[in-house]
C-alpha cells in the first residue's frame, strides 16, 4: 500500500493497480473526467497501463462554468 | 445586416462571447445566454468530489445550449499549471481552443505579460488555438502574435471591476497597429455602453460574464448586450461623425424669418 | 420587450426622435429615419421664394414618412421670436406640439435659460405642448416643469459638436431630483455609445440629427441608434452591476486543481 | 401704392388688396404658407380681411427640413 | 515672477480666496488661512443669542488676520433674502464687496440663475461690487455682466463635493467669451490638482474653502493650494506644449549609436 | 517644510528630475533647469563627429549646472544596445546610474516589457543603479524588483505626447501593491497639473522634458513645475478630503436669518 | 404690550421702546450687531428712532466663519 | 590596410596601429568619447591593447542632451 493525495484528500491504495481501477474504486466516471499526476496531464487512453507511486499528487478534474 | 466574423477559422455572427459562471440559476443563465445571441460561450474545469452532481446540473445546461465552447485556464498562476489544465481542457471538451490566462498578481488579476508568452508560445506548438487573455500592452500583443497566436483578448480593466475601457488611448494603439488581428475586449465591461465604445473604436468582439450574470435581471441584460454589440459594429462600419470642438445647427439657417436689413 | 413611454398624452415604442436635415439627399433621409425605428421627426419653418421646389421635394419626403412631427424654433433668439414661430408651426404643421428653441450665444448655440422659461410660460398659456431645450441646469428644468412643461429636453453638450454627454453628473443629478418627468437628451449626441450611457443614467429618450444625417453612411448608422436605445434602455431597466474597485474572479475558485497542503 | 418688404424683399403694393390677393399675386399658394406681419402671427383665416401698411415686414414661411 | 490682478479697482497678489468655516478649531484656521497665501477671505452673518461668545471667538480671529473680507449670502434662498443679508453685511464688515449666492435647489445647492440675475442687478444699483456664484452657464455669465457684476465667480462642481472641474468644456468656453473679465472658480474644488487645472484654463482665481478645512492637515494642505496657484498661473502665462496624439522621442534621433547600413 | 527622498542611497529635497533635449538654446535649458529646482537631470550618448563642437557646447552648459546626472539608453531596440550603451555611459559620466530604456515599438515608443526585465535583470548584475522607464503593468513591476531595481519608472502616456495620466487606476494600484518603492512617473507629463496629480496618487516624483523645453516660455513653466510638485506633495501629506457625491454647506446653516416658524 | 419675534423668540415688549433700547434690553452690543424688520434692513442710525409693531419680526446678526 | 566603419563612415586603417592613436588620428579626444566595437564596449584602459580587424564596426559616442 502506498498514500496518494487525490484532488487533496489522503488516499492509501494498492501500487499494483491501474489508474483506470482507482479512479472507478473511487467513484469517478472516466468519460467525464480529466486527470493529472503530478500537475502533468494523463491522457484518458493511458489509465490502465498507468499506476502511481507513493506520495503521488493526482487532481481529477470536471467541466464547471467560467467566466 | 449580415456581418461576419472569424475565429481560427471558424465563421460566427455574435460578436459577444459569454460566460457561463455566477448566475443566479441554470435556468437564468441559459435563458441569458440564448437572449444574447452569443455561439460562444466559455467553461472551465475544477475538481470533483465523485458524489456531488451540483456542477453536473450545471454543465448538462451548458451543454444542452450547443454553442461553441471556449475552455479557460482560469487561475492558473504558472505557465506549467496553464499547460497542464489546457491538455485536460482539449480532453473533456474535445476543442483546441483555449482561452489562456495566467494570473501575475492575486490583487487585480491580471495577466502575467511574461509568462502569458511564454504559455501561449507552447501550447501553439502542441496545436492549441491559443486566446490569451492579456493587458492593453502593444509590445506584448506583438509577441503573442509572433508567437502564434490569431486572436488577443486585451483587458478593458480587472475582471469583475466593470469598470469598462480603463485606457481607450493604448485599446485604439493596439487596433491601429495590429489592423488585421481580431481583437476581443475581455473583462472589465459593466454596462452595454462599454461595449457599444469597445466595437466603435474597431474591436471585433467583447467577452464578457458579470456584467450579465450580476445584472438584477441577467436575461434583459443579455438582451441589452446583444443590442449593444449590433449598435457598436454599424456605428464602426457606418463612420461616425467627427468630434468638434465648437456648435454648429442642424435646422438651416438660410431663410430665417424675422431677419430684415435695417 | 414592449416598453411604451408616454409624451403629453401620446404613446411611443421607439425613444429616438429624429431630425430631418444634413442628409446626403431626400431618399437617404427616408431610408435613415426609416432604418432608425424613430417615430417622430423635427421639421422646421424658412422663408420660401414662390418659384422654389428644393424645400417641397424634401418636406414631401418628410410626409410620406407618416411620422409624428415636432417643429422647432431653430435660430430664435427673443421669446417674441419663439412665439410667432410657434404659432405658424401649429398652423402650418396641424399640431400643438412645439420644440422649443430660444439661442441665447451664437457660439456655443446653448439655450438662454431665462428666455426659454418665459416664452415656454406663454406658450403653454397659448395651449402648446412645449418641448424645451435647456442646457443641463436643475433650477432651470424645475422652472420649466412649474410653468406648464412635461417634457424636458437637456443638452448633452452643444449642437453638432458630437461630443455626448458633457456633464453625466448634472443630468444624473436631474434625472434623480424629477424621478416623474420624461427627460429627453436633445443635442452633443455623436455615436450610439452616447445614447446608450444617456439611457443608462435612466433617461427616457434621446433627439439626435448630426450623428446619423453626417455620418458616412447614414443608414447604418441609423440602425446603430435603434440598437443603442434597445440596448441602453434594457440595461437601466435591467439593473447594471456596482462598478467595484477591486477585481473579483467570474470563474469558481474553488476546486482549483494543483493546489495542495504543503 | 405702399412699400413693404416681403421675406427681405422691397415690393410695392396697393393697399386696397387683401393679403390673400398679394400672396397669390406674389406666387405664393396659400394652403402652403404661414405668414406674420412684423413679426406678429397671421393666421390663414384672416388673410382675406388683413391689408398691409407702408413699411410692413411680411414673413412667409414654409416647411423644411430640421434638428 | 510678480503677477498681480485687480478685483473692483483692489489689486492683489495672491490668486486665491479662501473661506473660514469648517476648520476644526480657530487657531487651525488662523494658520491655515495664513499659509495658504490668500488676501481674501470670506465671512457670513448669523443670528446671535445675547449671551453666546462662540461666533465672536472665531470673529476675533478673522480680524486679526487682517485680510480682505468678502462677506456671502450663503442660505438665502430669495431675491429678497439676498438683498436684506447684503444690506446687512455692508453695515457690520463696512465693505461693499458681496459674494453672492442665491441658492435654486437644498440638494445640489447650485445657485438659482434667475433669481441669481435679478439680485445682482439690484445689488449693483445700490452700490455694492458684486462676486456672483453661479453655474458654467456663459448665457447667465453674460446676463450678470450686463446687470454690471465685474467679476464672475461659476461653479466647478456643487459645494463642499471636492470634485473639481465638472465640465471644462462649459468653464473654457466662458472664458474664450469673456476675455477681460476677472473669472473665479468658486465651489467643488477638492485637490490642488483643480485648482492647477482651473487656472491652466485661464481662470484668475479660485475660491475654496472645504477642500483646506477638512484636510486632514489643513495647514499643510493650505500651503499645497498656495503653491498649486503658482504652479496653475505659471502655466497659463508659460504656454503648454499642445496635447498630442502620437509619440515623439525628446532625446535625439539623430547619431544613435550601433545603426550601420547593411 | 523640509521633505527629502531617497533614491539609492542618495536624499534629494526636490521631487522633479529633468530632461535636458529640445531647449530652444542652451542657455534657456540652463535656466529652465535651475528654475525648475531639479536636482537630477538626464543625459544621453550620440555618435560624435570630430570636428563638431554643437554637441560640446551644450554639455559644458549641463556640466556648469553642477547636478546629479542621470545618463540613458533612449533609442535602444535590444538588451544587448542597451547594455552597451550603460557601459558606455557609466565611463563616460563616471556614474553607475542608468535610465534604463529599451524601446518595443517605434510607433508608441514604449518600453518593451520583457527586453526591460532582462537587461535590467544584467545590468544590476553589473553593479549599475538601474531607473527602469516602464508601463502601467503591475506584473512587470513586480519583476524588475525582482531582478534588483530599487526605483521604478512607469509612464503616464507616450513620450512627448503631453497627454499625462492615461490611466490613473492602474498607478494607485502600483503605489498600493508597492507602498515602499520609490515611484517616478516618466514621460507623458504634459501640464503641471499633470503633476500634481501624479504626487496626489501617491507617486514620489516625476521626470519629464518636453512639457518644459517646448512650452512657449520654458523658463517660467519650469518655474510652474517647481510649484506643482509642492503643491502635489503637500497635497498627499496633508490628506485630501474625500470626493462626495453630494453637496454640503460650508457656510453655518444654524441661526440662518429670515427663518420663523409660521 | 406687543408680541414680537426676535430670531424666532417670542418676545412681549413695550411698544413705546425705540428699537436701540430693546436691543440692549435683550443683551445685544448694538456695535456689534445688524438688524432686519420683517425681512427689511435696519441701518444702525434708525435704531433710536424705531419702533416695533406687533406681530414684527426681527433678525438680529452678527459676524461668522463663511465660506 | 583594413577597412573599418567609424560611426558609419568607411575608413582605410593600418591595423598595426592600437585603436588609441587610430582615434587620435581620427581626431578624437580620448577623454571626451566612449568607444564600442561590433556592440561590444572598450574601456578607455584597453584603447592602447586594441587593434581593429577588417570589418570591425566602431562606434564613437560624445556626451549630448537626453530626455
Amino acid at each position: 500500500m502506498i498514500q496518494v493525495s487525490v484532488n487533496s484528500d489522503m488516499k492509501q491504495v494498492d501500487e499494483m493497480l491501474p489508474l483506470s481501477e482507482l479512479l472507478s474504486g473511487w467513484g469517478f466516471d472516466c468519460q467525464r473526467v480529466a486527470v493529472a499526476i503530478n500537475e502533468d496531464f494523463v491522457p484518458r487512453s493511458a489509465y490502465s497501463a498507468t499506476r502511481l507511486r507513493d506520495n503521488d499528487r493526482v487532481d481529477v478534474v470536471a467541466p464547471v462554468q467560467g467566466g | 445586416m449580415t456581418d461576419n466574423w472569424t475565429l481560427y477559422g471558424s465563421t460566427f455572427n455574435s460578436r459577444l462571447l459569454i460566460g457561463s459562471a455566477l448566475y443566479p440559476s441554470p435556468q437564468v443563465m441559459s435563458d441569458a445566454i440564448t437572449a444574447s445571441g452569443s455561439e460562444i460561450v466559455t467553461v472551465s474545469l475544477r475538481r470533483q468530489a465523485p458524489e456531488e452532481a451540483g456542477g453536473q446540473s450545471l454543465w448538462t445546461h451548458i451543454q444542452q445550449l450547443n454553442k461553441t465552447l471556449l475552455p479557460n485556464t482560469a487561475g492558473c498562476h504558472s505557465v506549467k499549471e496553464a499547460l497542464t489544465l489546457a491538455q485536460m481542457s482539449r480532453e473533456m471538451f474535445e476543442t483546441d481552443w483555449i482561452k489562456l490566462e495566467v494570473i501575475g498578481d492575486d490583487y487585480n488579476l491580471q495577466p502575467d505579460p511574461i509568462a502569458t508568452v511564454e504559455a501561449a508560445e507552447q501550447l501553439v506548438k502542441q496545436g492549441f488555438k491559443v486566446f490569451p487573455y492579456c493587458t492593453d500592452d502593444l509590445v506584448v500583443c506583438q509577441r503573442l502574435l509572433s508567437v502564434g497566436c490569431e486572436v488577443l483578448m486585451p483587458w478593458g480593466s480587472p475582471i469583475g471591476t466593470g469598470r469598462g475601457l480603463m485606457n481607450p488611448y493604448n485599446l485604439q494603439t493596439i487596433r491601429e497597429r495590429l489592423p488585421d488581428t481580431p481583437l476581443i475586449i475581455d473583462a472589465g465591461i459593466g454596462k452595454p455602453s462599454h461595449a457599444v465604445m469597445a466595437l466603435e473604436l474597431g474591436y471585433d468582439g467583447v467577452l464578457l460574464n458579470t456584467a450579465v450574470a450580476q445584472a438584477s435581471e441577467p436575461v434583459l441584460m443579455a438582451e441589452g448586450f446583444r443590442h449593444a454589440l449590433l449598435a457598436g459594429r454599424s456605428a464602426y462600419l457606418a463612420g461616425a461623425m467627427p468630434e468638434r470642438q465648437t456648435a454648429s445647427p442642424s435646422t438651416p439657417t438660410l431663410g430665417m424669418p424675422f431677419w430684415h436689413q435695417s
